[in-house]
């Protein structure tokens, strides 16, 4: 079992993670997701003391790695690591870069090491290769080869970075398929990963990673299927979302018009969407123009999901408190296609905001 | 055309057979290779003693090794000589022969320094990592993943430091020393005759320039066949 | 330190010479059991003394004085060659000036003016050589080119503040050049410049003059003629002065 | 005590104000400078053409260069100088300084070679491709993508090579040339003080070298300066 | 109109495109598709000439390039490039980059030059970002820059070879976005990729590149919906192939059993899929082994249709014709146990052999 408690970390005064704790179970196959820069490296690294954590402790089982005197070569032969970059040793070929730490720190002898590495290159279908040096090799089976490399080290926990992030896409299935062997075989993983499907299929638990954090973890279908927190809902559903704040006095029709046109062609909306959503915004706005008395304000979300291509629009403004929909002042032909367009309406108030969710 | 080569003839006679010439010329070169192989073989242990030294994390240390190897090539190699022959052991009994080889090897070890710094910054740093992650020790990964490259990376610029070593060996004339170029000096002051053992010399320092990229040449190839070796194992 | 010099103990002493020079060339020839070191500059020899990587400098007398005048350090120990004869070198592709030199050098041996040369020489043990300046007068368009040396009292040196050549031979060659009415061209040229100059006859000859005993040598090699003698020298030993 | 300073005192006399013989230094000092100078811009001519020649299409005019940059970094300086002055211009009144410049840019630049043309090595082909696509010429592209880069990458070394240059020169003393280091030969010769000239020297060399770093890195300094002014406009 | 007349190319003995003809109009948008190493980015490359091809002709517009002595950089201009490694000049800033060529190509003033860039850079969204370095940017950033300098030299076409794989997912949409909005700008452009729903909306036509050509082209929905030919099929479906040939006489079937659940288990079937189909395939190769009598061969292909999930079985064998599904020797129980797994079970004979084709 990894135990993490408080685990901090910086690079100069950027915090990175703050006060990270986590326990990972043996046997677990963690995957790890969340947006670029948000210190997923950052904190696999600290696992094996790659980068030094700030303040915090790490434990792997009942032992402490992260106290002082603590042997740091010992710590590393129980987490191996697979990089994104491979990282294989370019001037040996793929058997002595297998053998090598075995032969050096576990003091195999040649024989026993050379057949224990055409085992594990077996393994990942890459044994006929032994012979080859890496710049011989595309990348799929580089990472193959990584792999292996650190099989051969008999890790209790492996840990993934990105594994698959620097692979043409033809070869990913090859590098996923031999970690799903892994992970079938019993070995526990941390994975950290963009591909979302894998990390569904193979995950015992899923860490969302935002705000400096663990954000969201939880099973694959809780993460993946009932996200619960704001922006792991974004994340996961690949959600688009555009969002603008207007003063009434002060509002440019055309020019909200033009920002919300420009957001639905960058999503690739096809052109009878995007007339949609311009017409409800422009129905909406002109309607509220009308009212116009001091410092009144609109905002305009939109949030298209990816994933399920549903399409959202959320108006907000602080009018006094009022479905402007049932409202006489608002223009009926305006309220019947705006219902017209949508699948369904919602009104409520909240934080002393009209708020309405318009589903497309 | 006759007289062309009679001419040779005679010059060759005069030059080296006459008086065994030919034995101070051969000692001359003797000496030259063992002060070239000394000041190389001192000169890169010096180099990389300098270059672990600068990569220490002590940024003390570091700064005292890059400001001591300019100040090293900066100097005139005469000047190193001279004071390494009369400022710094002066009162000792070492051989003037070390001696040189020693102010030779300090400079060249700033060389060299700098070139396996260069040839060590561009090992990929993932690889150290790497490394790192499989258990090894610090030591065991510079050995075994940054060395290796480092070497096949300074190669082609650390044969051609061999080859100023050499030239710059010349230099011990400056203590007498009897090297090639002294050699040819001391015949041709005897003969007045300027040109041959000029070409001599020249033919001498090209042959030593060639061997040793050969060497280095073969050098690379046992190790390619060292490989092929242990794979067909 | 150790016992002073004489010539029976010189075996194994280490000696240093100017490369090339007469010192060099007969001392090794000289059975004494001697170890020359080969030096390219005075200064060189003088820091090997100095810190004992030598025994003792060999020079021609003459330079003798003058070092020793310099630099009261040290000291004149042992006259190890005497009453050498010096003569000048000739280029054997020019030797055109070499009979009208042996010729000048016979009647001129018996002036004054060579009675003179020798005592001033003398007398530059003990103070600045005292320099005559010959004017060179040309009647005819032929050129003596003389391949010199800079710095080295009193055979040939630049003097600093007129930035004219001075020195014994080069008193001793303007003499010459006016006997026959030719223009003196002196070349400042390096040790071993003078090597190819003087072996390829781009010059006509070299200022300092040279033992004789280097003759046979020198010419056989067929570049090189040598001239009848012109002076005397020992050759002596210099040791540090606080040696016995 | 009193002793050693009127000794310094009466040194500094007799070798540089006696007869005005710092003058003989300046001069010497000046010729050194005049000479690297000259030598360094000409032999990074040649260094840069042998470079071009050398990544030639024609393998015989690439394969021919590197023979001869090769030839003439294995042949010492001393025996190039021989051979410019007495076989290739010996029938030439082109003067000695010239020549010996001459041969020195030779031996310098292929040095100069060597490091430009690993230089360029290093430069991403990609860009070159891109730039060829964006409808540059080929040596548009050299010029304007290759060319900046290489220099980045090869300043180091290019620094170091600048020094080296700087001591070669050293070698006029053959042709009686006066630089810094003969200068201080012919005071030496005259005063029979070894000891001061050379500290002299090797101040002058070490101040040559520091001012040379300084006017690198001033150099690029400017170029940044530049940059920034060009996107503040 | 770029015309491509026979176009050949190899390296060395290693023939890469062979005899290549096609045309391609203005306005068009290209996909070309494709496994790896099939040639895509070496027939990009000829386009432009960046590659010489060893023979045939490709005319652009009426002149044709191939020709010797044509001006090569004139014609360069015109084709645009874009590279999957993004090939920014490294030492220039993003305005110089993009203001380089057009300033020293086309002669444009400075200012005139810095006037565009700013304009190209504002339009993919990055002039924010004009006095950084590359090595400042992300991926997407720095592709970005790379379009909006092959857009100041107003190219008629632009080849984009794999614009974004070398990008993080997170960020290949954003480059995805600026195309389309180049796309929807009437801009011609040649797009390898390995993003296939990009291919299928944007695209005006698609080259599917294989055996050393194009092996099939389309328009979208032909290639992606009704691809004609095999390879382009198990391209587009990512389809998994499994093919095993056997004799009868030696056949061991524990290892057909075993082949074919490592198969299943490679791909990730679930433990229920993957019993089904050894099972389905135990009882075909039992039954038949019974019958065996001398040289009979028997061949299994299993495929895997990940796009929808589909899988399909395909036996073959040399028997005399005959339905062996029908036939009597065949065991009932085994009939009813295969039928009961499949959703239909289809016979016909087809060059000397039996044809089963068994869809799950
Ligand atoms: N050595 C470093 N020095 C300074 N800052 C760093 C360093 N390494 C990473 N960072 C910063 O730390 C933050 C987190 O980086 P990290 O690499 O952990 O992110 P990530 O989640 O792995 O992103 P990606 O998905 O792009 O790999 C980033 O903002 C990055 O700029
Ligand atoms: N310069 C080269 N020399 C020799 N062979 C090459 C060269 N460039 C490419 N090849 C070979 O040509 C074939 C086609 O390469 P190409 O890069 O065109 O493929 P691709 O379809 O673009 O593949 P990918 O999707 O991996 O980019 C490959 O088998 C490759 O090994
Ligand atoms: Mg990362
Ligand atoms: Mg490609």
């Amino acid at each position: 079992m990894i135990s993490i408690r408080n685990l901090s970390k910086s690079y100069g005064d950027n915090l990175i993670l703050k006060d990270i704790s986590v326990d990972i179970e043996d046997g677990a196959v963690i995957a790890i997701i969340g947006p670029s820069g948000c210190g997923k490296s950052t904190f696999i690294r600290c696992l094996n003391l790659l980068e030094q954590p700030d303040s915090g402790q790490i434990f792997i089982g009942a032992a402490e790695i992260t106290k002082k005197g603590v042997n740091i070569d010992a710590v590393r032969q129980k987490l191996g690591m697979v990089f994104q970059s491979f990282n294989l040793f370019s001037h040996k070929t793929v058997l002595e870069n297998v053998i090598l730490a075995p032969m050096k720190v576990l003091k195999l002898s040649q024989e026993q090491a050379v057949r224990d590495a055409l085992e594990y290159l077996e393994m990942v279908g890459i044994a006929n290769r032994a012979d080859h040096l890496p710049s011989q090799l595309s990348g799929g089976q580089k990472q193959r080869v990584a792999i292996a490399r650190c099989l051969a080290m008999h890790p209790e926990v492996i840990l993934f970075d990105e594994p698959t992030s620097a692979l043409d896409p033809t070869m990913v299935d090859e590098v996923l398929s031999v970690i799903r062997k892994l992970v079938r075989s019993g070995l526990s993983c941390i994975i950290v990963t963009h591909e979302m499907n894998f990390a569904k299929n193979v995950a015992t638990k899923v860490f969302y990673m935002d705000e400096k954090g663990i954000y969201e973890s939880g099973t694959p279908s809780d993460i993946f299927e009932r996200p619960q927190r704001e922006k792991t809902k974004i994340f996961i559903n690949k959600l688009k979302v555009f969002s603008g704040e207007y003063k009434l006095s002060e509002i440019d029709l055309y020019e909200i018009l033009r920002q919300v046109t420009e957001y639905c062609l960058k999503y690739d909306m096809n052109k009878r969407e995007t007339n949609k959503i311009t017409l409800i915004c422009e129905e909406y706005v002109t309607n509220l123009m009308k009212r116009r008395v001091s410092d009144e304000r609109i905002a305009i979300f939109l949030r298209y999901n990816e994933n399920d291509d549903s399409k959202e629009i959320m108006f907000k403004d602080n009018f006094s408190p009022e479905n402007h929909f049932e409202s006489p002042d608002f223009d009926e032909m305006s309220v019947l296609l705006i219902k017209g367009f949508t699948k369904s309406v919602e009104y409520r108030r909240e934080n002393g905001q009209n708020v309405f969710e318009l589903k497309l | 055309m006759a007289d062309f080569i009679q001419g040779i003839k005679d010059s060759v006679y005069l030059n080296l057979i006459y008086e065994d010439r030919y034995l101070f010329l051969i000692k001359g070169f003797g000496m030259t290779l063992y002060l070239t192989f000394m000041t190389f073989l001192l000169g890169t242990l010096i180099g990389a003693l300098f270059c672990k030294l600068r990569l220490s994390k002590n940024s003390t240390v570091s700064k005292t090794v890059i400001w001591l190897k300019t100040l090293f090539i900066r100097l005139p190699t005469l000047v190193l000589l001279i004071i390494f022959t009369y400022l710094i052991f002066a009162d000792t009994s070492i051989d003037t022969v070390t001696l040189a080889i020693f102010a030779f090897a300090i400079k060249t070890g700033s060389y060299i320094c700098d070139i396996m710094y260069s040839a060590i910054e561009t090992v990929d740093k993932g690889e150290i990592e790497a490394g790192r992650t499989l258990g090894m020790s610090s030591f065991m990964v510079f050995r075994l993943v940054v060395l290796p490259q480092a070497i096949k990376n300074a190669l082609p610029v650390y044969k051609n430091q061999l080859i100023i070593t050499m030239q710059e060996t010349s230099l011990v004339g400056f203590l007498a020393i009897n090297d090639l170029t002294r050699a040819s000096q001391v015949i041709t002051s005897r003969t007045m005759d300027p040109y041959l053992s000029i070409v001599i010399t020249a033919v001498a320092y090209l042959l030593i320039g060639a061997v040793s990229g050969l060497l280095f040449r073969l050098a690379d190839r046992e190790k390619h066949l060292c490989r092929a070796d242990f794979i067909n194992k | 330190t150790g016992e002073p010099l004489t010539l029976d103990n010189l075996a194994g002493k280490k000696v240093a010479a100017m490369i090339g020079y007469s010192t060099d060339y007969i001392l090794s020839a000289a059975n004494y059991g001697l170890d020359i070191y080969r030096y390219d500059a005075y200064s060189d020899m003088q820091l090997a003394l100095k810190f004992h990587r030598v025994d003792a400098i060999a020079m021609e007398m003459d330079e003798a004085y003058v070092f020793c005048r310099i630099e009261p350090d040290y000291k004149i120990a042992l006259h190890a060659k005497n009453q050498i004869e010096y003569g000048y070198m000739f280029s054997s592709d020019r030797k055109e000036f070499l009979p009208e030199f042996n010729q000048f050098i016979q009647k001129f041996k018996k002036t004054e003016e060579y009675a003179d040369l020798l005592r001033r020489v003398e007398a530059s043990a003990y103070a600045p050589y005292q320099a005559k300046k010959v004017k060179n007068v040309v009647t005819t368009d032929r050129v003596l080119k003389v391949a010199a040396f800079d710095g080295w009292e009193p055979v040939s040196y630049i003097n600093a503040s007129t930035g004219e050549w001075e020195g014994a031979d080069v008193e001793l060659i303007t003499h010459f050049a006016n006997s026959l009415g030719a223009k003196v061209e002196l070349i400042d040229m390096s040790w071993n410049q003078m090597l190819i100059e003087l072996g390829s006859g781009l010059v006509d000859m070299m200022l300092c003059p040279d033992s004789l005993m280097l003759a046979k040598d020198l010419e056989m090699g067929g570049h090189i003629t040598m001239s009848d003698p012109v002076f005397l020298k020992d050759i002596v030993l210099i040791v540090n002065k606080e040696e016995k």
